[in-house]
């Protein structure tokens, strides 16, 4: 049978929209109890909670209750949301791999368009890309490389595994796009007939 | 048209009445509301009201109300007239065949009260219950649970290495090459069509005309300027042309001289 | 020595900004425990928190902790009663929730006066009442059914422990007028029968 001084200061302690000190529990009580016999009250509860999934803890001589740190991962559930890395980041993310370590303006330079902030974050997101520290260059700008999540994802056992640009080109890979399809389309090897006729 | 007045004047105020009936009238909800007070009045169960006393009650109350020249709003005055009529009929000598009798109108009205009764009591009973934020205490800050979407971003190798190739492309130098394409044109399948009608002498296919080294898409181009070669000499009666039916293969052989021009 | 599962789950009731059904508890498990499973463990909670100053109560299925309303007087502090009803409100309220699903008409009926566009608006608003789609006779009226926030607040456990609720059943209270009309007369038939014979 729990008294009744202890069920209310528990009470108290549960709806409040703060943390109690001793001082403030004993003024709701109607002031007929010192702070100290208060605190020694707050001790028993505290105790009885002791071990369960609702703790009673102190921060500061101020009292409020709480869940156990170990059992955060049920209160904050982790789900995935899988995305398809866009064209754009696909591009930035090649450049870096490429050259690394490099800077944001000389991603620019070699994609040959702007690249929104938002880009190098998705990829720092991903933990594929990371800073690099500076280039010692005026202005000192951050410099980007890969990380070991990067050859993890996609399989590289280093960077040196990446096709070299001949070996792109032999895949097609670098071959332009309208080109490729008329090539398809087998119309090329006719306009060379064509000619010889 | 009339314009409204921008600055009217405002009623001035009723003045107040010190009349308890005139505040009652507007603290009850339509007449049923008024008959169940009434009947409150009366301290029985409603099982056993009189509904004659209640009748009597409610006309008299009304009545009041307009000698005060009070505002009665008209669902009252139509429960009004009900009642009365209701009140003479519990009061004349039953006629049997009336139908409905003035007892079951009596008793609906009962049962009604005693359901608006029933309700009334039991939002009283409701309202009394310890409710959450009065009575009963949560959590004032309550930690939560949360479902945190965590991104994860896919990407193949190919996804990567073909934008790479994108980018290396678009930073290349660039030519345009327009290529020719090979086409047989309506002057050159004239002359040809020309030279094979002199050689062949009966009917023969338009394909048999065309040059055989002539493949792929010079030959579909052939095959059109040659059709079109073959309506031009046909319209000058310089050839004829003919063909089973739609889709069939056309026949063409030089018109006899002579005959034409 | 609270086992980790009773642990888990108290922190999770305790820690929730709504009241939590077994199922929902059970997903957040990890879903290898059934709803019967985790009724059965909140059960063990509520008794042993039963009669200290923090209750786990039971609401239409879902369960939450609150504080014992003998303690109302240390914890009311001077708020407002913020969901004051007006006597109209109240009514419907009442209606709803022992005639559902009902339609406003059949409000009005009970009532014998129209009901204020902004009656049910209010109870609506306080998520005590709920549209229950539409009764299908003619002109399809929507109906309206009282919702687990309703029980919560009103510290009910089901509908079936609405006050009262078995006796106006009993007396036939909660039947329209005309059926209850058309037993009363057979019975009066009944009676006048009995008295010719």
């Amino acid at each position: 049978m729990i008294d009744d001084l202890e069920r209310a200061i528990e009470a108290m302690l549960f709806a409040s929209d703060e943390a109690l000190d001793a001082r403030q529990v004993a003024n709701r009580l109607g002031g007929e109890m010192t702070p100290g016999d208060v605190r020694a009250i707050i001790q028993t509860i505290a105790a009885r909670h002791a071990g369960s999934g609702i703790e009673l803890v102190e921060r500061g001589g101020h009292w409020h209750f709480q869940t156990p740190a170990d059992l955060a991962h049920l209160l904050r559930r982790e789900r995935d949301d899988p995305r398809k890395l866009s064209r754009a980041a696909a591009e930035v993310l090649a450049i870096v791999a490429y050259h690394e370590p490099v800077s944001r303006a000389e991603i620019e330079a070699i994609r040959g368009v702007q690249t929104s902030k938002g880009t190098l974050d998705v990829l720092m997101e991903a933990e594929w890309v990371a800073p690099a520290g500076r280039r010692e260059v005026p202005g000192r700008p951050l410099i980007y490389k890969t990380t070991d999540a990067f050859l993890q994802h996609f399989g590289l056992t280093s960077r040196k595994d990446l096709p070299g640009v001949d070996d792109l080109r032999a895949a097609g890979l670098l071959d332009p796009v309208d080109l490729a399809f008329e090539e398809a389309m087998g119309e090329l090897d006719l306009v060379k007939d064509g000619e010889e006729a | 048209m009339e314009e409204l007045p921008l600055d009217f004047e405002v009623a001035p105020a009723a003045p107040e009445r010190e009349d308890a009936l005139q505040l009652s009238l507007e603290s009850w909800e339509g007449p049923l509301d008024l008959l169940l007070a009434l009947a409150r009045n009366q301290k029985v169960d409603l099982k056993q009201i009189s509904i004659l006393a209640l009748v009597e009650q409610y006309l008299s109350f009304i009545s009041e109300a307009r000698e005060l020249k009070l505002e009665v709003a008209a669902d009252y005055l139509v429960m009004a007239a009900w009642l009365a009529y209701l009140k003479s009929a519990l009061l004349l000598p039953k006629d049997p065949l009336e139908d409905p009798s003035p007892d079951e109108l009596a008793l609906r009205l009962q049962l009604r009260l005693q359901r608006l009764a029933a309700m009334r009591d039991a939002a009283a009973r409701l309202l009394a219950r310890d409710r959450v934020g009065r009575d009963v205490f949560l959590r004032a800050k309550p930690e939560g649970l949360r479902d945190v979407r965590v991104r994860r971003w896919d990407a193949s190798l190919y996804d990567l290495l073909s934008a790479y190739g994108q980018v290396k492309l678009r930073s290349e130098p660039v030519v345009h090459m327009v290529s020719r394409r090979p086409v047989v044109t309506l002057d050159a399948a004239l002359h040809h069509l020309q030279r094979m009608l002199g050689v062949k002498l009966d009917w023969a296919e338009l394909s048999d005309f065309l040059p055989v080294d002539y493949d792929g898409p010079l030959r579909r181009s052939a095959i059109a300027s040659s059709f079109v070669a073959a309506l031009e000499l046909a319209r000058q009666g310089r050839v004829e042309l003919k063909q089973e039916g739609a889709f069939e293969p056309l026949y063409l052989k030089a018109a006899a001289m002579g005959q034409g021009a």
